[in-house]
């Protein structure tokens, strides 16, 4: 009844006849990668104009902005997934829902909407907490210049705000990377998904599943190594050091 | 140039200003004073609109600021304001703080920008930290160059919100000086601080809130000479006793 | 022999089933969450025979749903002590697991909507058709693909709902699968009327209760209980209760009487994977 | 399709969804956040060890499983438990274990790293003022620590651990790909039993989002409940 | 009482005291001075043993604070300190502020801890906040407060680390007040400080540091009167000009 390891799986054949499991396992990985960063180049897209609006002193934007967080970010992604996979078509006209389900990839496109607004709600709140981490006076500094309202987000509260949020964003796109698993519900062969398939197929789970993890360490490295990058390149001389002087007295 | 007439203005039912009113003429430095918690920076900010008010009515340089058409970028930019924590934006060079506002708000090109910004720069004795940023100069130092970037807007009248209390002990003073100059200079002034020893001597008035009330409106000869109410006089004995 | 599947049951005083939740009419639920069904019938049996020779005769009996990604892991690893269900015995998966007598003899073929019908693999071609994760059905269907350049999309999903679902909803023109279980979809759900299986089959899939390999002695219990039904006749009264009448929960009726394969089969007892033995 | 949205399924449908499915997904919930709060209280304080060879593994674990999809987390444990199980009682076979305590095992397992980082910094992000002050006043590290560090921890601490056990309750939602009967899992399997897949999942939605919507709320309110007076 | 002898300390290369010595007798009142980032703060928690130094010596009390074997719990309950910050802890009320201590290293009983709390509450003017949290009262109360419970240890020494300096002016009085009283009652007393007004009235003498270093270490009378060293005369005139 013990388990029989083969790490030669890896270069046999899978079940499409045309790759061997290695090669679906990185075309596994592709494809999570891809969804990732579609994903995420949305939900900063959108979570900084929501979480824009969640601070402006204008009450509707606010309560616009309120409703997206809530909403999104109280239903599990995975019953998101289903929501935008199986209901929204059914809920359009007939065409428009008929076109939608014989999209290309549609899978990929689901996913990429879905991870994207959960992980845009999520962002908002980040980008809030950046710009309510400012000092109350920066706001009034750039207006009382004579700025106007959108001027001062765009030159003087947003550019630090993102600056203070690096590590954080580095973490959200972390966890929207490791979100477009669930997408698997839905039938992406993304690299939990290909991993599941040669399990399936192979039976050799813990050989599939350990690739698959080690494929993951490896994409998280590069996004944080790609990370400290950015982080380096936000930092402003002097800014900093202030900080950490001031922690220490 | 500056009326404040009747302004009120409440959080809640917290009363933060009640019934200000005060006049500012061209040229005046008016000193703002009283204790913690009176309505000072409140009463400052309603001046260029940073601070919505509930009734009453402000008008600068013949502009009614609380009027809902009135343009107030435009009302802002023509008065500078300074602030406690000297708030310069810590992602621009020295430079580049003092030119943001001239190019975004007066469509100044860059370069006549810069140069104005240089020229104020020198003023304040910092040509040389022109291509640092904020968090590389010392407290005093930022605040002049927070004082040279509302001057490079050309503005007429200039808000200072207790530009010293958070400087140490030794870069009170060179701030101070700045302060003396523009003021001998003409510049019109609204300036919230307990120095005393500037109020003494720059101020043509001297103003004491409490509660959010204008307690006292005075020139600054009767202010410190025979000051009227009993709680500007205890404020004046806390304030001075050392 | 230490190690095996009675000497567990007998260590623990459990067993446990493996079950589909979805496999009409071979186990799947009923009103009351019940796994029900002919394979169901067929395994109650097998452990009636398990207490018997273990002389244990208020032994545990667990139920636990499997799908095709986790059945043979979680047989594998322990989890479960057989699985009942529809489960093709074939040479690839011989050499994880082992199966009992055949107890069905299905075929893959293809259902789809009437109104955009799919006789063919050919008829497939450039579109969207969907299979279970995990089955016989995923590696001919890419054998056709690859053989006859059908440029398909290829869904592969967790379950028989989830691939209705994917049909339903025209994400997919076709269900590839056993024919048993995609007959029982169709029968079961919202409009029975609207699809149809097509007439070609693409294999033969011949069924047993999947169990631990190199485990003999348990593998000759079940099979000893199977045969003993089937010599009976027993094996006729039971399968008629699911496939050629009225089935709960809905009492649909399935209409689907005994094929000269399974005859053959129950005359003939075998667990041979070969699909030509069936033929 | 959605003229034919059938109420009548969904009320059906509530004794099962919420007898076994919602008490499947509350019981994992609280069992997993209970065991995830003991084990990431034990692992953050083996990170902030100064013994390498009590902050190293931790640290490893922590930093292993959150790189991990909790999916894969969950195929990998669901498989692997019984295993371990042999291994830990000594078994001559894996051993069985139910898919309920199986899902609980898991879940303590990957909620302990995030529970672990939630109490390492809680303690970490105190000024330091203030154990020198206790310090100052003759009290110990340990008398520190117990009267004043904690205490003051774990008030920070509580609005984050509960958001993180809201996150948990719709993480449960996965266990679905094994067909397990969570809440989720209930919906699904009477959507394909009644083929009404449409009211269940938008159902399924509705309840997850109420419930973390008030739970949310109660968060904030409690929140501004233990916060300290500053 | 106190006695300082060759105290260095360093943070990786960066010498924040070095070979500092001086001492403190019994009823001493002793300010120490100089420039931001100079080390007073550092020095003056090597007193008790806050902060570990690399060499020299340091005795209070005839204990020897840098042994290994010195049971600091033991000496810092006979040192009283007082913060910048207050470091009151937020999540006890004021009264339970001033017990805990008594009770967990003095082993005093709650009800006498509480009674020497409230009679300390009472000199501080306070006792009608006993039942409040630290965040409920004003920055000058609080320090109060801190002062109140260092003395509830029955300390044989007091530490102050700029007490004044995180408040607004007009409590900076009320807290130098009690400081003051404490001073005339005898208590032995290192304040870190640059309220010069303080050290006038009460220190009998004054250190002045710069870059870790004593630079100065005189009579009051000659500190103020004719400063040596021109690092401290610099720093005289900037503080002392308004
Ligand atoms: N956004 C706000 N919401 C509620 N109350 C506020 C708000 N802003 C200010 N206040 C209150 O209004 C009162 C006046 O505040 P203001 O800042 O004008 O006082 P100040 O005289 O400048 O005091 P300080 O000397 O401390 O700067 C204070 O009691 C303050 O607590
Ligand atoms: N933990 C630390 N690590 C590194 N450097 C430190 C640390 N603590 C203090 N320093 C440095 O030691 C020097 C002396 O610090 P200290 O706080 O004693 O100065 P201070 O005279 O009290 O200044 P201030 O008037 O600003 O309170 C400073 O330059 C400070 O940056
Ligand atoms: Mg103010
Ligand atoms: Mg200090």
């Amino acid at each position: 009844m013990s388990y029989n390891w083969n790490w030669w799986i890896f270069f046999e054949p899978s079940l499409d006849g045309r790759n061997t499991y290695l090669a679906t396992l990185l075309w596994g990985a592709c494809w999570t990668i891809a969804t990732s960063i579609c994903a995420f180049a949305l939900a900063m897209l959108l979570g900084s104009v929501v979480g824009v609006a969640r601070t402006t002193p204008v009450a509707w934007m606010r309560g616009v902005g309120v409703v997206f967080v809530e909403m999104f970010r109280n239903i599990p992604l995975l019953v998101q997934m289903f929501l935008w996979y199986f209901v929204l078509p059914e809920l359009l006209p007939r065409d428009a829902g008929m076109w939608l389900k014989q999209l290309p990839n549609g899978q990929f496109y689901t996913a990429v909407v879905a991870l994207g607004l959960y992980h845009a709600a999520r962002m908002a709140e980040v980008v809030r907490a950046g710009l309510e981490s400012l000092p109350k006076g920066q706001r009034m500094a750039g207006q009382a210049l004579g700025l106007t309202l959108p001027q001062t987000y765009r030159d003087v509260l947003l550019p630090m705000a993102y600056r203070i949020i690096v590590p954080a964003i580095t973490s959200e796109f972390l966890s929207c990377t490791k979100n477009t698993s669930v997408a698997i519900a839905i039938g992406l062969v993304e690299l939990t998904g290909s991993a599941r398939a040669m399990q399936e197929n192979s039976f050799q789970i813990f050989e599939a599943f350990a690739a698959a993890t080690t494929l993951y360490l490896m994409i998280n490295l590069v996004i944080v190594f790609v990370m400290r990058g950015v982080e380096s390149l936000a930092v402003i001389p002097g800014y900093g050091e202030a900080q950490r002087k001031e922690s220490l007295v | 140039m500056i009326t404040l007439h009747n302004v009120t203005k409440s959080y809640g039912k917290f009363k933060v200003l009640s019934n200000c009113t005060t006049s500012i003429a061209k040229g005046e430095v008016v000193v703002v004073c009283g204790p913690s918690g009176s309505g000072k920076s409140t009463l400052i900010k309603t001046v260029n609109g940073l601070e919505p008010i509930d009734s009453g009515e402000i008008i600068v340089s013949g502009i009614r600021v609380s009027d809902p058409g009135t343009n107030l970028p435009m009302l802002r930019s023509k008065v500078g304001m300074v602030f406690q924590h000297f708030e310069l934006f810590p992602h621009l060079t020295i430079i580049q703080n003092l030119v943001l506002a001239q190019v975004k708000v007066l469509k100044r090109s860059k370069s006549v920008a810069e140069k104005t910004g240089m020229a104020l720069l020198d003023r304040v004795g910092l040509v040389a930290h022109a291509a640092k940023f904020p968090g590389q100069l010392s407290g005093g130092q930022q605040q002049r160059v927070a004082i040279a970037r509302a001057l490079a807007m050309d503005p007429i009248a200039m808000l200072f919100d207790e530009p010293t209390s958070a400087l140490d002990p030794e870069m009170i003073n060179e701030v101070l000086d700045v302060m003396v100059e523009l003021a001998r200079e003409g510049m019109t002034m609204m300036v919230v601080t307990h120095e005393m020893g500037f109020a003494r001597k720059v101020a043509n008035r001297v103003i004491f809130m409490d509660r959010g009330e204008i307690v006292e409106d005075a020139e600054k000869e009767d202010f410190f000479g025979t000051p009227r109410s009993e709680r500007a006089q205890h404020f004046l004995s806390k304030i001075l006793v050392q | 022999q230490s190690g095996g599947t009675l000497a567990k049951i007998a260590e623990s005083g459990e067993v446990t089933v493996g079950h589909r939740d979805g496999a009409v009419p071979f186990s799947y639920y009923d009103d009351q969450q019940q796994a029900i069904g002919y394979a169901m019938d067929l395994c109650a049996h097998v452990v009636d025979a398990v207490k018997v020779k273990l002389d244990k005769p208020d032994l545990k009996i667990n139920y636990m749903p499997v799908t095709g990604t986790t059945r043979i892991p979680l047989l594998a690893n322990g989890t479960i002590d057989m699985e009942c269900g529809t489960t093709t015995n074939n040479v690839e998966r011989q050499k994880q697991v082992t199966f009992s007598t055949t107890y069905f003899v299905a075929g893959v073929r293809i259902l789809s909507k009437k109104s955009a019908p799919i006789e063919t693999m050919a008829d497939t071609a450039g579109k969207s058709i969907v299979t279970l994760a995990g089955t016989t059905s995923v590696k001919i269907i890419n054998d056709a693909d690859n053989a006859e350049n059908l440029g398909l999309t290829i869904h592969v999903v967790k379950d028989l709902a989830e691939g209705m679902l994917m049909l339903e909803t025209d994400r997919a023109v076709a269900l590839i699968f056993d024919d048993i279980s995609i007959a029982g979809a169709a029968a079961t759900s919202k409009s029975p009327g609207d699809y149809q299986i097509s007439k070609q089959g693409l294999s033969v899939e011949p069924y047993g209760v999947m169990l631990r390999r190199d485990d003999p002695e348990f593998k000759e219990l079940v099979n000893t209980t199977l045969e003993q039904l089937y010599e009976s006749g027993e094996i006729t009264a039971i399968y008629d209760k699911w496939f050629t009448q009225p089935i709960p929960p809905r009492d649909v009726n399935m209409n689907f009487p005994m094929s000269d394969q399974l005859k053959a089969a129950i005359a003939n007892p075998t667990d041979d994977p070969n699909p030509e033995v069936y033929r | 399709m959605l003229s034919g949205f059938d109420y009548q399924v969904v009320i059906n449908a509530l004794p099962y969804l919420f007898l076994t499915g919602m008490t499947f997904t509350l019981k994992l919930t609280v069992l997993a956040t209970i065991g995830g709060i003991l084990l990431g209280t034990l692992l953050a304080v083996m990170r902030l060890s100064r013994h390498r060879l009590l902050s190293m593994p931790a640290a490893g674990y922590v930093n292993l499983l959150r790189s991990t999809p909790l999916l894969l987390v969950i195929f990998w444990f669901y498989f692997l438990v019984p295993f371990l199980a042999q291994w830990v009682m000594g078994s001559s076979t894996p051993v069985r274990v139910d898919p309920f305590w199986s899902s609980v095992i898991t879940f303590t397992l990957f909620e302990a790293c995030y529970f672990c980082e939630i109490v390492r910094s809680g303690i970490q992000s105190l000024p330091q003022g203030q154990s020198s002050a206790s310090k100052a006043l003759g009290m110990t590290d340990a008398q520190t620590m117990i009267y004043i560090i904690l205490p003051q921890a774990m008030r920070n601490m509580i609005p984050l651990i509960l958001t993180q056990t809201i996150i948990l309750f719709q993480d449960t939602s996965l266990v679905y790909v094994l067909s397990i009967t969570d809440f989720l899992g209930a919906a699904a399997k009477i959507a394909q039993r009644d083929g009404r897949l449409l009211e269940m999942y938008i159902f399924a939605a509705l309840v997850y989002f109420i419930i973390s919507l008030l739970a949310s709320h109660a968060v904030r309110l409690l929140q501004k409940r233990v916060a300290i007076i500053r």
